[in-house]
């Protein structure tokens, strides 16, 4: 997927990052955000969107500059438009609420280094329009998004017995905190993984019929 | 750098975004500093009027070798510590900070004292990374939040932490069973923030500000 | 005379023990501790190592079916690791979650990674860290031994419905209405780690106190061992190498304390005999299949173990340390192999004349 | 000891909060390169080292930008200076030790940018850690990270042999070690306290 | 260190580090004298029963040959003539099968029955005469092979290398396997030409002293051979710990003189030279009269044998013979030619005893069952193997390789050349996993791999 030349905008180029190409499940990427943030649905959602806010930013911004930078400096132009939509993602969640600031930590700020930004504006925004880029990376985001909050409420329920901060279990319920630990975080992706793993398999078991 | 493009395109166009994201930054910081800066001062605030019942309204001091001098709002001095004011307008008490090691990270912490009885009156965690559902009822355990209405901090005895329902003594804090460690870390903080901070808040006190 | 071909390579002998049989010793091993935990605890304690084994081999059964393989329960091995879990839980751990620690520690531990043979860490232990980590409260809550009613009534926590939370408060009530003069629930690890109280060695030795369902009796672990030892079915280094630097290095830190007043440090016998060390020792640190095989390894091995626990007992938040230290010398498996491949008959001399 | 004493900034960083384990920094290195006990001990090395340049240099440029009041230049100029002190320490490097070169050479580019890297920068800063603390951190991050690296090497060695099922092989199993390791590095929580 | 440690320990008890006690089993035959056979009507020479190039055929189809008399040349250096192990006629020279299997070049002797089978052929020398440069010669025109197993030429044995001083002779009368007592019997009854034969052996590779070393559990054989020692002999006798594979030249050598043989070479590279006592005493007992090697001492025993015992039996003799003589019912399935440990089971009961053949091991059903019955399990890691290996090697990783297929990694990380397939690791694993067929196949994928590149 990543050296096509420019082509027709299609539904596909929302959905691609969805799904089929999903940076967390599929392409296993930008896992330290992944893991580190979602031990509450609250702190996954925003997480989610603000990479969301800056793979459709810069996205944006590469793609329009995609013909005046010239090849040999591209990657430090790309980081230093990453860098800024970073820092101001950074400045506004500062801004709405201290509380899921604390909570996210310096996590915002190393969307910097998180891989599936780099490599999207490497590998689609820098080839196609802007229009297109800022789809694709909303796609892209959305998917990061949903991984996240796959992760987040598993963990949230399971660990805390809540979603959203709203009790859903009941008193009762014996919260199993190992899921807002950090071990949870990678066994419930493990878990994601091998459910996923195991889905495509039965699939395909079920074709060779 | 290769030729092809030349060496002063690279650097126009690097320095052009360099440029941009500077003034896009600045912006940013711009718009969100004062929001920043409220949500601060009203997460501050919210934590004083906590740890001092009763008190409606903040005045910053800072305490130092020199003595206690109060700060002014937009004044470049940095406040150590903080006085809460009832609707009286009586001064109801110092907010002061205090740390420890606690079970899996440093326990943060932000008590009320009060010069009159010599009792801290009040506590919150700030920080905190203790397990949940063990250590983190030292935030929310409403039977160990009550250890901090009229704790003895004369100093004629240091503050302790003694085992769950062996507390017997007005500077006693009474632990919670199986987070002994979490609770003696909020007791040892304690500890060391009344020994440095109160013998010289009451001499600056008893010299009159 | 039948002219049939088949030919077979050496050695046509064979040494006298095979997996199952080893596997099988172990449980015999165990049985004395188990017992013996019965004795202290009662009922619970048998419902507890019941429902641990029935779980824990259920799961290998599960799993082998699923994946349409034979089923390899007959090897024993799961059930030495039901037992190990349930005997390593708090008496009146809710059964729910005993379960749960018991599956964990066969999907997880042992199927995840391939079965018998494959698992590179402890699943007893694996299933316990687990439930450590997810039931925290239920898994610090001690219960006393010899109650006079233990084989009448269930500890009241042991019957707590699937996914609930124990009732605290009955088990508060009930605690009460044994009148066990002293009685403060806590171990004599926790009381050594945080009021500096050691109890008489002479009793952890014989096994009288509240601790986990068979961490009491270091007397009967110890025999088990020693049984098992000289069937040559289990590694004696291993268990002399953790013992005995845990004994080394807290004798070390014993003799640091001050002359008078409460001792900071406990002392090396409280050490050895204190808490899970001995039953993890003997029977954990030997698992086989997660540790060393090199003859060097095996000492580096048990020696991390000891003195990790030592550490972690004597500087860490937690009042007993053996389990983490034997999972971390799971891990540290692969390299201490790595780093004490034997010097091979013939080698060295090579390099030097190669030098010379 | 004293929360504050560069000992325990190190240890804390080291096992207590392993930047890998616990907090989750690095994971794509430590997931990528975790194959071999050889190759996760050269990368191990090649992060200190990265790990200790940044925290100096971060250290200095954090005094630079809070005198001319510029925090919100703070990510930008981490990363454009960060990258280019670890391209001439690796210019360095190549001149004057080659053999230290080919041990650590080829992971250096690949980490410049790497959470953990900037991970580091930033939390030092927001701890405002001292310089000494800040080279105990460093330190501390780059032990937990090659001790991290090394023990998930040697497992997934000794795996590669083993008959791991299909539904649990490659990063699911990756995974599911490293959340074991994370659980066992539980033991060491309260270390020192 | 602990290895040092280790290896002074182990000197003092004289033996080597680790290795296996598994039953020794020779209670069966040890009391029994050597014995000898009636001849069989017929005799199958195979023309290969060494190491190295086959022999050439002297003889055509229908020619009479006498006893003695050489019916093969050797085919260059690495190889020896043969000669008839009784009067008779060549029936054939034909393919025949062999133990391993394949069918291969063999002479057929049809035996003349009532024949008084003397033998006639060779003549009276003085070997204190002979050069020791002629020596080696001499010794090929034996046709002798090594007896211990390997049935490598000993002549080639005798060709010291260049830059190699070989200072001391090893006769190895260790024979470690269970169940075989030809060497313990030869000790016994023919220690003066065994002696001899050391001496001649001695000379052949310019070795001032020679030691003869046996297990602790053949004291008598000690005992003999001391009653034809000199006083202040520079051959002396030395009882080393029973256990297996003390018999390997490297395990001995360690054992005797407490020198390591280096990795990849031969004993030579540290002074020595190693002989198997039938080897020995057939030098002893040939050189003198310059004749060739026709018959052997092969230790018939096991459960399933009517009467075990040790027997002079002519080479070429067809197993079934040997059997039928001796009281057998039972297949091929239940026969092992050689040692358990070492030994292979044969394709055929018609394939003959050749030179390296010390023994012929028959199980009975009760233990084919009991083995076949040890059920496979994953390897355990329980290190019994690693404990085991006399080499020092590290069975338990090789295998799991080789479960994996990663032969080549077995050679360049874990020494699998190294491995000598003693079987100690298979004997040992509780897993039941077949180590030493794993490593012997790795040992020949790897082989052809790199014949191919
Ligand atoms: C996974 C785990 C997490 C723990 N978390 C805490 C904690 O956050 N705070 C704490 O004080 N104790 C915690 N502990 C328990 C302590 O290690 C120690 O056992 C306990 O404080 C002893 O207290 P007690 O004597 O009141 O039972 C934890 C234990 C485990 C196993
Ligand atoms: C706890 C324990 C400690 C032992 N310590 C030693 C020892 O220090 N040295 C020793 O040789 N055997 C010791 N043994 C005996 C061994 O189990 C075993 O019998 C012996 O190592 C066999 O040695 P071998 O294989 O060389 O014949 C010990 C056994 C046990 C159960
Ligand atoms: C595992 C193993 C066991 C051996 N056992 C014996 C033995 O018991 N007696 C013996 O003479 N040779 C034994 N050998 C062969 C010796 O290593 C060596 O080749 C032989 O003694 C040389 O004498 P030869 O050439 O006269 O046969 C054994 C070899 C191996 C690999
Ligand atoms: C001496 C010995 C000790 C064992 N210890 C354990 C143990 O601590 N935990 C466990 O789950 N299995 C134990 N087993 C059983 C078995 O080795 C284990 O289930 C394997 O790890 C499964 O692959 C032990 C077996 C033996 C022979
Ligand atoms: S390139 Fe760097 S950030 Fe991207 S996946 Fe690899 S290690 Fe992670
Ligand atoms: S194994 Fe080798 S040394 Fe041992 S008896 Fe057999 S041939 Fe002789
Ligand atoms: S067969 Fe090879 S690996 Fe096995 S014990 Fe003998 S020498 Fe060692
Ligand atoms: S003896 Fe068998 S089971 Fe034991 S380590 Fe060796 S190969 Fe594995
Ligand atoms: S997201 Fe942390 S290293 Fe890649």
């Amino acid at each position: 997927m990543s050296t096509k030349e420019p082509e027709a905008m299609t539904l596909e180029t929302f959905t691609q990052g969805l799904w089929k190409d999903n940076p967390v499940f599929v392409m296993l990427l930008g896992l330290c955000p992944t893991l580190a943030v979602t031990n509450s649905a609250m702190n996954a959602l925003a997480m989610g969107l603000a990479t969301t806010f800056v793979l459709i930013a810069s996205g944006f911004l590469v793609s329009l500059l995609r013909n005046v930078i010239p090849k040999q400096v591209r990657i430090a132009s790309y980081i230093i438009i990453i860098a800024t939509f970073v820092t101001m993602a950074d400045y506004g969640i500062k801004a709405i609420s201290l509380d899921l600031y604390k909570a996210l930590g310096a996590f915002i700020q190393l969307i910097v280094v998180n891989c599936i930004i780099l490599g999207r504006a490497e590998a689609y925004a820098s080839k196609q329009t802007p229009v297109k880029s800022m789809i694709n990376g909303a796609g892209m985001g959305f998917g990061f998004t949903l991984a996240l909050l796959s992760l987040g409420v598993v963990r949230e329920i399971l660990g805390s017995g809540t979603l959203f901060g709203i009790q859903i279990m009941p008193d009762r319920f014996q919260t199993w905190s190992v899921f807002v630990l950090p071990p949870g975080g990678f066994f419930v992706l493990a878990g994601w993984l091998m459910l996923f793993t195991w889905l495509r398999e039965r699939k395909s078991k079920q074709e060779a019929l | 750098m290769s030729a092809g493009t030349s060496s002063s395109k690279l650097v126009i166009t690097l320095g052009g975004i360099a440029v941009f994201s500077g003034v896009l930054l600045a912006l940013t910081y711009e718009i969100t500093k004062p929001m920043i800066a409220k949500n601060e001062s009203e997460a501050l605030e919210a934590a004083v009027f906590e740890v001092l019942p009763g008190a409606v309204a903040r005045e910053n001091f800072r305490l130092d070798d020199t003595g206690l001098r109060k700060v002014e709002e937009g004044s470049t001095e940095e406040p150590n510590l903080y006085a809460g004011i009832n609707e009286a307008g009586e001064r109801v008490g110092f907010a002061l900070p205090g740390e420890a090691r606690g079970y899996a990270d440093v326990v943060r912490v932000l008590y009320g004292y009060n010069p009159e009885n010599k009792q801290v009156v009040g506590l919150q965690v700030l920080s905190s990374n203790e397990t949940p559902g063990l250590g983190d009822r030292i935030e929310k355990d409403p039977a160990f939040q009550e250890n901090f209405t009229a704790l003895d901090a004369s100093l004629a005895h240091e503050i302790e932490t003694v085992k769950n329902g062996e507390k017997t003594e007005p500077w006693q804090i009474d632990g919670i069973s199986g987070a002994t460690v979490s609770s003696k870390a909020i007791g040892k903080a304690l500890r060391l923030s009344t020994n440095e901070w109160v013998p010289k808040l009451n001499a600056a006190l008893e010299a009159g500000e | 005379m039948s002219e049939a071909v088949q030919l077979k390579t050496s050695p046509h002998l064979r040494g006298m023990h095979s997996v199952d049989k080893i596997m099988r010793h172990v449980v015999y091993a165990l049985l004395p501790v188990s017992l013996f935990s019965v004795m202290q605890f009662g009922l619970s304690a048998l419902a507890l190592i019941v429902t641990s084994v029935l779980v824990c081999v259920g799961t290998e059964h599960f799993f082998c079916k699923r994946s349409g393989t034979e089923s390899t329960v007959s090897d024993w091995s799961a059930v030495i690791t039901g037992l190990l879990v349930a005997l390593i839980l708090p008496p009146g751990f809710p059964l729910w979650m005993a379960a749960v620690a018991a599956f964990v520690s066969i999907a997880v531990g042992k199927v995840f990674f391939g079965g018998l043979g494959y698992n590179v860490f402890n699943p007893a232990l694996v299933g316990r860290a687990f439930a450590q980590a997810a039931f925290t409260v239920p898994i610090t809550t001690w219960t006393p031994g010899m109650a006079h009613r233990r084989f009448l009534e269930f500890i009241p926590t042991t019957l707590t419905p699937p996914f609930l939370k124990p009732d605290f408060d009955a088990f508060q009530i009930w605690v009460e209405s044994l009148k066990i003069d002293g009685y403060s629930g806590a171990t004599p690890l926790a009381m050594m780690k945080f009021d500096h109280i050691e109890v008489d060695t002479l009793e952890l030795f014989l096994g009288t106190l509240a601790s986990s369902a068979g961490e009491s009796s270091a007397l009967l672990i110890l025999l088990g061992g020693l049984y098992l030892a000289f069937r040559k079915m289990l590694n004696w280094k291993i268990p002399v190498a953790v013992l005995g630097s845990a004994f080394i290095l807290s004798g070390i830190f014993y003799l640091q304390n001050p002359e008078v007043g409460l001792p900071i440090y406990p002392s090396p016998f409280f050490t050895v005999t204190s808490g899970g060390l001995m039953l993890g020792a003997v029977f954990m640190a030997t698992d086989m299949v997660s540790s060393p095989v090199t003859p060097v390894g095996v000492w580096i091995y048990g020696i991390l173990i000891g003195s990790l626990t030592v550490m972690i007992r004597l500087f860490g938040g937690l009042n007993e340390g053996v389990m983490y230290a034997i999972l971390l010398g799971n891990a540290a498996t692969p390299l201490i192999n790595n780093l004490t491949q034997p010097r091979i008959y013939g080698a060295t001399r090579k390099r030097k004349e190669k030098a010379a | 000891m004293d929360p504050n004493s560069p000992t325990f900034i190190f240890l804390n960083a080291f096992l207590i909060n392993n930047f890998v384990l616990a907090m989750f920094l690095g994971l794509c290195p430590f997931l990528g390169v975790s194959g071999k006990i050889k190759t996760a001990g050269n990368m191990g090395l090649a992060v200190t080292f990265v790990m200790l340049v940044s925290s100096i240099c971060a250290f200095g440029l954090n005094i630079l930008l809070t005198r001319y009041d510029l925090e919100f230049l703070r990510l930008i100029s981490y990363i454009a200076v960060i990258a280019s002190a670890v391209q001439l320490v690796e210019m360095a490097v190549k001149r004057f030790s080659p053999a230290l070169f080919r041990a650590l050479g080829i992971f250096l580019p690949l980490i410049t940018t790497n959470c953990a890297i900037l991970g580091l920068a930033l939390f030092q800063t927001a701890r405002e850690y001292t310089f000494v603390q800040s080279l105990a951190f460093a330190l501390g991050a780059g032990a937990g990270f090659t001790l991290a690296l090394l023990l998930m090497a040697g497992l997934r060695e000794k795996l590669d042999l083993a008959d791991v099922p299909s539904v649990a092989r490659g990063a699911a199993l990756s995974l599911m070690i490293a959340g074991l390791l994370s659980l066992a590095f539980m033991g060491f929580a309260g270390l020192g306290g | 260190m602990s290895h040092k440690l280790l290896d002074i320990q182990h000197f003092l008890r004289g033996t080597f580090n680790q290795g296996i006690h598994p039953p020794e089993n020779k209670h069966f035959t040890a009391g029994k004298p050597i014995e000898r056979l009636a001849f069989p009507p017929q005799l199958i020479l195979p023309l290969s029963q060494h190491a190295g190039k086959p022999s050439v055929a002297l003889v055509r189809k229908g020619q009479e040959v006498a006893r003695g008399e050489p019916i093969a040349r050797a085919d260059g250096f690495v190889s020896v003539p043969l000669h008839a192990p009784a009067s008779g006629v060549v029936k054939d020279i034909c393919l025949m099968p062999s133990a391993r299997g394949p069918m291969v070049e063999s002479i057929v002797l049809d035996v003349y029955a009532g024949d008084p089978q003397e033998v006639l052929y060779g003549t009276d020398v003085d070997v204190d005469a002979i050069p020791a440069s002629d020596l080696m010669q001499a010794v090929q025109d034996t046709g002798l092979v090594g007896l211990g197993g390997a049935a490598f030429p000993t002549h080639v044995k005798l060709s010291v290398p260049e830059g190699c001083v070989i200072d001391t002779v090893l006769i190895n009368g260790c024979e470690c396997e269970p169940f075989l007592t030809t060497d313990h019997r030869l000790m016994i009854e023919q220690a003066a030409d065994l002696v001899a034969g050391t001496r001649i052996l001695m000379k052949a590779v310019g070795a001032q002293r020679a030691i003869i070393g046996t297990e602790d559990n053949k004291l008598d054989a000690v005992e003999a051979i001391q009653a034809v020692l000199k006083p202040d002999d520079v051959v002396s006798v030395k009882a080393v710990q029973t256990k297996y594979p003390q018999g390997a030249e490297k395990m001995l050598a360690k054992a005797l003189v407490n020198r390591e043989i280096p990795s990849g070479n031969f004993p030579s590279a540290v002074g020595l030279g190693v002989f198997n006592v039938a080897t020995a005493t057939q030098i002893g007992q040939l050189l003198p009269k310059k004749q060739g090697v026709i018959e052997r001492v092969v230790t018939v025993t096991g459960p399933g044998i009517g009467r075990p015992g040790n027997y002079i039996v002519p080479i070429g003799t067809p197993i079934r013979f040997i059997l039928d003589a001796l009281g057998f019912e039972g297949s091929a399935r239940h026969l092992i030619m050689g040692g358990p440990m070492m030994g292979g089971t044969v394709s055929s009961l018609d394939t003959p005893i050749t030179k390296g053949c010390g023994g012929l091991l028959i199980l009975n059903e009760h233990q084919l069952t009991t083995e076949e019955q040890m059920k496979r399990y994953p390897c355990i890691n329980c290190g019994a193997c690693v404990d085991a290996c006399p080499m020092m090697l590290n069975p338990c990783e090789m295998g799991r390789m080789a479960h994996k297929a990663q032969y080549e990694t077995m050679a360049e990380r874990y020494h699998l050349n190294d491995c000598f397939e003693c079987g100690s690791c298979s004997y040992v694993c509780p897993a039941a996993i077949p180590l030493v067929q794993y490593f012997r196949v790795a040992k020949s994928v790897n082989r052809t791999k790199a014949a191919a590149s």
